[in-house]
């Protein structure tokens, strides 16, 4: 087994980090978050080591709460997703015929909308709140999976070693879990991190348009979009979570190109 | 009610003026293009028809064209405006002497006529202002411009109430005729009329030459942009693309603070947040008034007014603070407990666990409210959810369905020119949007009637003090704090004139008196 | 001077040893086959030449010579100047060869410069169809696609041209014509030629001289016939002995026994030892030198006493 | 007659897309919570205006008459009357089409220009096993701001410094273009941040795809020069992956183009949506999901053109191996 | 021509079959027979060598051979039996090993994995088998933990024909199976498959261009030219005496 390069072994650290730090949390580390504990919009200093907000609580337990929040939700939805399109995509592609052109056409249907938009519309009807954003996350990210996992199961379908596997009498689970499956992992994967920085990115979009989770729970798209209305102000407000924020959708790229390039072993050449 | 307060509230707004934020500068030239960005453009499938609009964003454009008879001063005194001055020669008699010099911005001059059909229609209307001006008897005209109302009974908000944009003149010769349809087109009196507007982008007035009075308005052109997102308006001040804006965050100063030629000021209203207790839902946990009276006594109005609004707004009772002759708050029977009472009538209700779900909108800084509410109900051993939507979302869930579905659910009232007119919305019966979740309350409703004919004065503070405290304790809809309006212009383009306290929602109310100093 | 000349080259790919000190040299206008089983390095032999192996692989010693320039040690634009004055490559899969997006004549064009007559190029490989220039490369049948890139390796007449395999992937009868092709080309242009290959009679029948490679090294080394004909090297008589196009109907034929090697480092001794009915003590231990037998040149402790 | 046959196979599944969008949004819009009535009439509205205002709109009729009815008069080019502005849709949508196809045109532009650059440049430098280690961090870093931080960030420092360019001050493109485009450069570089990293990571996995052909191979041996392999070969043969992409990215960039336009307050279609979204004004909400996928599923058809021109081994007019 | 029907049992029989494919968009669609009117045997324990030039129709015959295409017209029958409906039944009596050594074998899947799949399938026990099969084609038992892309064209072709042989099917095809591999692994290797036929008697088709290989495996010869079998004949006949001018074109470039 390949080891990760250096530089996804440093993301991977870097998500340890904070799902250690979205753990402490639970653990009720670093104070109740919803706790008013103080003057409002305080700069850091000591009872409140990261300032502050609007209402006087402390921002140090909220990030922690709000980067638990936001990786779980985006990571269930990404896993939701996973799930959802590597099973239609993978019975489109190796089925092909009215099977696939129903999958596709249903995907294509979700494509065409705008994601956000998707986003909003699912908000609306189910009512606010974490099922919303984590169906929206799943809608958003859906088509786009389900259609390169199919592509990439096309492909797979016909080489040789399902054929044989086919010959040796493998039944379809065994021929679609054993040897398309994880032919398609490196799409799964690579899409999986991507789908995980879109469903960050829709999550803190619905806050931002006022769909998100619920108050007074935090979630990293929550605090940045109350915190981008003190930039001034209190710039501590944004500082914290938007750090955390980038840093995690960057680790989360860097551990899937990383993980890409691992389970898809490409040789380079050199132009020279 | 209890608790501790974390931090002093900033105090009033410095005035420049007794009852004034800012006063414009005659000595500045008049004419120019005077910039403006508000959040909301108003949308209502009504239209613009002035007598029905309800929502202050309407009220607020419109009252760029349209005038009424009279008008609220920076003290909340009644004013003369179409009506040069007026008698009241009975409790229920008006005289009012309509101005001769006005003149509908299509040229034509007002009459009596006008005076007298616009009344009627709105008297005809369904418009839900026709609750505040009272029991209206008759209208007649007397001359060509002596317009004479008669009441059933003495009601003493009348006029404050004919200050309003849905008591405002139409042009009732042309909305007679059918040449012209008030929900599409503006055709007033006011000072100016519109040029152009695309919905939720844009509105343009220009001056109306034909307005009555002299020199005014000062600025040739109003543009008034559509921001929903506060950070564009922000940047549109910053930047000089707006003179003038409207803005939702109660800590836009600091936000502000170091560009340059702004400055924001924090208008006091008489708006104010309240609490809405659903006592008819099948199976309501707040049917026994003792639960509610608890939730009125953990609640902690100064803590919401300094925390979720900085200190910005006050603690209000059912009449608005702010207005002359409401009540205090602290006066109120809630006022005087504590946790340990609110506890104790949960106890005696049987209700120790309290768990209800706390219904709001997204705007912002009701979550703030919310989760402050949260915090304080949390002290007697109440746990409030927040189920936070968007407005739409809201407003089906609190008013689309009777009996109403939800527990609680947060909201704010116009709290208008004088302390009796809201107290109505007390009454379901007379207010209509909260017969799903009140019950109605007899008693209330009586002293309520009782409050509204007794002339200004001592005794009609002691019947509102009777209101307020029946209103405290029925719990039903429960008062928080005052809901403040910050304004930010730029000192270096535009001298405006702003009232220190506002009663209709409407910033723009003295726009016409406002000097631009260059034009972008 | 030799044309190329390969000196104790070894190339590591990572944890695996494709060449374990092979010498080879190609005077100017000789035709070399270079045989072995696969595996054998003779790829990776190929792509020295040029510099053109994959990234993965590194350059453990010895040296490359083309027209006495150390090929490794030359800066990117000098090992370019020397491939476009003195080399050309002909690859297995001849329509992976070619530019899929583009038409033959183009890419041919993009070869020869603006200007030249694509179809005398064209003419000279047999493909006298003018349609040929319009297609792309997918259109072509897979002896046309090789004979278009035989066509652009010999555009700019290359002192070398090294063709690994060219028709490994094509019907029978399609192979004669590409080879006959190259062949017809090389010599009509003087130029030399390093054909790497598995099909031992063809090699015979067309080239003057033979490489066999084994381990990684080049363990025999002599002209056609001799080397095909009477082998010195053991493992060169077991492969020669192996071709099924030679075995009568009915005729068993005896491959080399066991398994061909796989190198992680240097061989102690002979790769072949483990496989060689000859194999003595040493050969296992001690690295064998080039020894001259007949025309041939060896690597063989006991090169002498093979009998073929 | 090839062409002819895929364009009508084409069609075919685009209309049943559209149709599919069409039935979707519908209903959403029909399940969305909070009545019209509520929000377009206020608290106040009595129960007869609400009637009224259903009956004007065909709000009252059964929901699948109402589908019915829309999707004729939609078939007919008209999208409805919208309940707030009381104007037909479609001349709204039509005036604020311009600003959102104008933003993502610019947004495109940029994403092409700059990321495929980026995208060749760290492929043909990478190193095995992926390396790179700044491309993949820039790369990533185009994908971790969402647009609503950087826009907000944006609108802040340029309306606070004057750095040149205005933010918040929409100009039309026909009245003043070059103002116009000076207040659009910000918008459509917030909306492309995310986009060039995308194409920049496509085109790195596309190239590095091209890189191994034995093609390149041949050229290299040929000893031609980097640039010019990267120029005649490798760029033409990356080119699909690329196109396909622009695919998505349109339909990623209608999105955020939603936010990007609420954030700087453009009066584009996203923004449009946006509001009628949350004041329930169905027929705009319906009109402009059927035309952002309109676009989409237009755009896809042309890429799959581009694509077949560009390969014309996937070529719709190609003739078959043999 | 037809195929003859040997006296010995028939394993496969394919029986005037014709194989239709449809390729392009609706309504203009191009029909392209891949097979016509085939008709060919192969005895238990005999090997069929079919050859033909590219594009003739030989992968087309294995795939219908080996159940995975249905014929447009005529009937296959394996073992006496038309192809059951569930190819379950059928698991581990055939095996195939194809054409393109780059794509045998499942890149995800150790070596050993690959080869030990066939067993897995029928729910066998592995044990030594893998090491054994994997020494049988001439590969170090240290390959089992390697993946396909470790190994060289030559050795992934040896893995896919140790995963055939592992189960000891009754009939294999062979499609192209040693056209990739080195003159001295090919002998390595067409022993090994006739040895092992010697020892198990399956039958095979065994699917080559290459003459000379197809000679020294193949009982029989069938020769196949766009789409129809021109001849079939006992090797020894066919190489001494072909009675098609095709064939006698295509012996005189060996
Ligand atoms: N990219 C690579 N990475 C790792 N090992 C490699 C690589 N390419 C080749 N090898 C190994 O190097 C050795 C020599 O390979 P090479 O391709 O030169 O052999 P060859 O003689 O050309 O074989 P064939 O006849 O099969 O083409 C083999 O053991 C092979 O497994
Ligand atoms: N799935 C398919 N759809 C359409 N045509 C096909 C399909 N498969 C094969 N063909 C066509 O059928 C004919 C016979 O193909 P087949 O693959 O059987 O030939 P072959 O003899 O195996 O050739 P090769 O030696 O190149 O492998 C060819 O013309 C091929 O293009
Ligand atoms: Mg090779
Ligand atoms: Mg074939």
């Amino acid at each position: 087994m390949k080891r990760l390069d250096r530089l996804s072994l440093g993301g991977l650290a870097c998500l340890l980090v904070l799902v250690v730090f979205a753990l402490g949390s639970l653990a009720g580390a670093g104070g109740d978050p919803d706790a008013i504990v103080g003057p409002r919009l305080r700069p850091p200093g000591p009872g409140w080591w990261l300032g502050t907000d609007n209402l006087g609580r402390s921002m140090l337990p909220r990030v922690m709460e709000g980067v638990g929040t936001t990786l779980l939700l985006s990571s269930i939805a990404v896993l939701v997703t996973a799930a959802v399109s590597a099973t239609f995509g993978i019975i489109a592609g190796y089925r092909g015929g009215y099977l696939n052109e129903l999958v596709m056409r249903l995907v294509e249907v979700l494509y065409s909308f705008p994601a956000i938009v998707l986003a909003i519309l699912v908000a609306a009807v189910l009512g606010p709140g974490q099922v919303a954003a984590l169906a929206s996350i799943v809608l958003a990210t859906i088509p786009l999976m389900t259609r390169l996992v199919r592509a990439a199961a096309v492909a797979v379908s016909q080489r040789d070693y399902v054929t044989s596997a086919v010959i040796s009498g493998a039944r379809l689970p065994r021929v679609l879990g054993r040897h398309v499956l994880p032919n398609v992992a490196g799409t799964i994967a690579v899409q999986g991190t991507y789908a995980l920085s879109v469903g960050i990115a829709v999550e803190g979009g619905l806050s931002f348009l006022g769909f998100g989770v619920q108050p007074p729970q935090a979630s990293l798209g929550v605090l940045i979009q109350r915190g981008g209305t003190y930039m001034i102000a209190a710039p501590w407000l944004i500082l914290g979570p938007g750090v955390v924020l980038v840093v995690a959708i960057l680790a989360i790229n860097v551990v899937g190109d990383g993980l890409r390039d691992q389970l898809e072993p490409r040789e380079t050449r050199s132009l020279t | 009610a209890t608790g501790t307060t974390t931090q002093p509230s900033t105090g009033p707004q410095a005035e420049v003026e007794p009852g004034y934020l800012a006063v414009a500068d005659d000595a500045l030239p008049s004419g120019g293009t005077l910039n403006l960005q508000v959040h909301i453009d108003s949308g209502a499938a009504t239209g613009y028809d002035p007598q029905l609009a309800d929502v202050a964003t309407t009220w607020q454009l419109l009252s760029l064209a349209y005038e009424t008879l009279v008008t609220v001063g920076p003290d909340f005194s009644v004013q003369p405006l179409l009506a040069e001055k007026w008698e009241t020669p009975s409790p229920t008699e008006y005289v009012f002497h309509l101005r001769e010099d006005v003149s509908f911005s299509n040229g034509r001059k007002m009459t009596a006529d006008d005076v007298v059909g616009s009344f009627e229609r709105l008297l005809a209307s369904k418009s839900v202002w026709r609750g505040q001006l009272g029991a209206v008897k008759s209208v007649t005209k007397d001359g060509d411009h002596t317009v004479k109302v008669t009441l059933k009974e003495p009601y003493t908000p009348f006029l404050a109430a004919l200050a309003n944009v849905p008591a405002a003149v139409l042009p009732m010769k042309e909305i007679n005729d059918k040449s012209v349809d008030p929900a599409t087109t503006l055709l007033g009196t006011g000072p100016y009329v519109v040029k152009d507007h695309r919905q939720d982008v844009s509105w343009t007035f220009k001056r109306n030459e034909k307005y009555w009075a002299k020199g005014k308005p000062a600025a040739d052109t109003l543009n008034i942009t559509i921001a929903p997102e506060e950070a564009a308006r922000v940047a549109a001040l910053q930047n000089g693309s707006a003179a003038l804006a409207t803005l939702g965050n109660v800590d836009s100063a600091g936000m502000l603070a170091g560009a340059g030629d702004v400055k924001v000021v924090t208008q006091a209203t008489t708006d104010f947040y309240y609490l809405m207790l659903n006592t008819k839902a099948p199976a309501s946990k707040f049917a026994d008034p003792k639960v509610r009276q608890a939730i009125a006594i953990a609640l902690d109005q100064r803590q919401i007014a300094d925390i979720a609004l900085g200190g910005k707004g006050e603690p209000s009772a059912v009449t608005p603070a702010g207005l002359p002759g409401a009540c205090d708050p602290a006066a109120l029977p809630s006022a005087s407990k504590g946790i340990d009472d609110a506890k104790r009538l949960l106890a005696e209700a049987g209700a120790q666990n309290l768990t209800f779900t706390l219904s709001i909108y997204s705007t912002q800084p009701a979550p703030a409210v919310a989760q402050v509410i949260q915090q304080n109900l949390q002290q007697a051993g109440i746990t409030v959810k927040i189920e936070q939507m968007d407005e739409a979302g809201w407003s089906g869930k609190v008013y689309g369905k009777a009996p109403a579905e939800f527990d609680a659910a947060l909201s704010w009232f116009a709290g208008y020119a004088d302390p009796g007119m809201v107290t109505k919305w007390w009454n379901p019966e007379e207010a209509g949007f909260n017969v799903g979740f009140m019950t109605p309350d007899k008693e209330l409703n009586a002293l309520i009637d009782a409050a509204g004919k007794e002339p200004a004065g001592a005794a009609r503070e002691k019947a509102l003090a009777a209101v307020c405290a029946k209103a405290d304790a029925d719990a039903q809809m429960i008062p928080l704090v005052t809901r403040p309006a910050t304004v930010a212009f730029r000192t270096d383009a535009l001298s405006p004139s702003l009232y220190s306290t506002e009663g209709y929602g409407n910033v723009l109310r003295l726009v016409a008196d406002a000097r631009v100093k260059k034009s972008q | 001077m030799s044309l190329l000349s390969v000196r104790n080259l070894v190339i590591d790919y990572a944890g695996t040893r494709a060449l374990d000190g092979a010498d080879l040299e190609v005077a100017h206008g000789e035709k070399v086959g270079l045989v072995g089983e696969s595996g054998s390095g003779k790829s990776t032999l190929g792509s020295a030449v040029g510099r053109l192996l994959p990234r993965p692989a590194r350059r453990g010693g010895g040296e490359v010579l083309v027209a006495g320039e150390p090929v490794f040690d030359l800066p990117p634009a000098g090992v370019r100047r020397l491939r476009r004055r003195h080399l050309g490559f002909v690859f297995q899969d001849p329509i992976g060869s070619l530019d899929p997006t583009m038409r033959v004549g183009a890419q041919l064009r993009l070869v020869l410069g603006r200007g030249a007559d694509v179809n005398v190029h064209l003419e000279r490989v047999r493909l006298d169809d003018p349609r040929v220039a319009r297609a792309y490369p997918h259109q072509l049948s897979g002896g046309m696609a090789q004979r278009v890139a035989v066509a652009m390796a010999m555009a700019t007449s290359p002192e070398l041209l090294v063709a690994d395999e060219p028709t490994a992937a094509l019907d029978s009868q399609v192979r004669e014509e590409v080879l006959n092709v190259v062949f017809a080309l090389a010599a009509d242009a003087g130029t030399s030629l390093l054909w790497l290959s598995h099909d031992l009679p063809a090699v015979a029948r067309r080239c003057d001289r033979v490489a066999v490679m084994y381990g990684g090294r080049v363990v025999e080394h002599g002209p056609a016939r001799e080397v095909l004909g009477k082998p010195a090297h053991p493992y060169t008589a077991a492969l020669a002995g192996s071709a099924p196009a030679a075995a009568a109907h009915g005729a068993r034929l005896e491959p080399v026994p066991g398994r061909p090697p796989v190198l992680t480092g240097p061989s102690p001794g002979c790769a072949f030892a483990p496989r060689c009915a000859l194999a003595a003590d040493r050969c296992h231990h001690e690295r064998p030198d080039p020894v001259r037998v007949r025309d041939q040149e060896v690597l063989c402790h006991r090169a002498g006493e093979v009998t073929a | 007659m090839r062409l002819l046959m895929w364009w009508s196979g084409r069609a075919l599944s685009s209309a049943a897309t559209l149709l599919g969008v069409s039935v979707l949004i519908f209903a959403a819009v029909r399940l969305m919570p909070g009545g019209f009535a509520e929000t377009v009439l206020g608290p106040f509205a009595t129960a007869e205006q609400k009637a009224e205002l259903a009956t004007r709109y065909g709000l009252d009729q059964p929901v699948f008459m109402q589908y019915g009815h829309w999707l004729g008069t939609v078939a007919g080019g008209d999208f409805g009357i919208s309940m707030i502005s009381r104007q037909p849709v479609g001349a709204e949508l039509l005036a604020r089409l311009p600003v959102t196809a104008e933003l993502s045109l610019l947004a495109v532009a940029v994403s092409v220009l700059a990321g495929v650059p980026l995208g060749v440049l760290t492929a043909v430098r990478a190193r095995p096993g992926g390396g790179g280690a700044a491309g993949r961090l820039l790369s990533g870093l185009g994908v971790s701001v969402p647009e609503f931080v950087l826009g907000s960030l944006v609108v802040f420092v340029f309306s606070r410094y004057a750095l040149g360019l205005e933010v918040g001050a929409w100009v039309p493109l026909t009245q003043d273009p070059a103002r116009n485009l000076a207040t659009m450069v910000l918008p459509a570089a917030v909306l492309s941040v995310f986009a060039v990293s995308v194409t920049a990571r496509t085109t790195r996995d596309a190239v590095m795809g091209v890189l191994v052909e034995p093609y390149v191979t041949a050229a290299v041996g040929r000893g031609e020069s980097p640039w010019f392999i990267v120029r005649h070969h490798i760029l033409r043969n990356a080119a699909a992956p690329v196109v396909t992409l622009l695919g998505t990215i349109t339909a990623y960039l209608l999105g955020g183009a939603l936010i990007v336009e609420h954030v700087f307050n453009l009066p584009g279609v996203g923004s449009y949506i946006v509001q009628a979204v949350g004041r329930r004004d169905y027929a705009v909400v319906q009109a402009g999901v059927l035309l952002a996928a309109g676009v989409f599923i237009v755009m896809n058809v042309v890429i799959d053109l581009l694509v077949g021109v560009l390969d014309p081994r996937l070529g719709v007019t190609a003739g078959r191996r043999s | 021509m037809t195929g003859d029907t040997p006296g010995a049992e028939a394993i496969l029989e394919l029986d005037d079959v014709t194989v239709t494919f449809t390729a392009g968009p609706p309504l203009r669609r191009i029909r392209l027979d891949a097979m016509r009117h085939v008709s060919l045997s192969v005895a238990k324990g005999e090997t069929l060598g079919l050859v033909g030039e590219s594009g003739s129709g030989k992968t087309t015959t294995s795939r219908v051979a080996l159940g995975l295409h249905r014929p447009t017209s005529g009937a296959v029958r394996f073992d006496g039996r038309p192809f059951p409906r569930r190819r379950r039944e059928l698991a581990g009596r055939m095996q195939a090993v194809l054409q393109h050594p780059h794509w045998s074998l499942n890149p995800r899947m150790r070596v050993g994995q690959s080869v030990a799949e066939p067993l897995a399938v029928l729910g066998r026990p592995v044990g030594d088998l893998v090491t054994e099969m994997l020494g049988h084609v001439g590969l170090e038992e240290s390959f089992a933990a390697r993946y396909p892309h470790e190994l060289s064209g030559g050795q992934r072709q040896r893995v896919s024909i140790a995963r055939a042989l592992v189960t000891r099917p009754d009939f294999i095809v062979f499609d192209e199976a040693v056209s990739a591999l080195d003159v001295s692994v090919q002998v390595q290797i067409l022993n090994l498959v006739k040895d092992l036929q010697a020892e198990y008697g399956f039958s095979a088709l065994f699917i080559s261009h290459d003459l000379g290989a197809v000679r020294y495996v193949a009982d029989r010869i069938a020769v196949m030219r766009s789409g129809e079998v021109v001849e079939t004949a006992d090797t020894a006949t066919f190489y001494t005496a072909p009675a098609h001018e095709y064939s006698q074109r295509l012996l005189e470039a060996l």
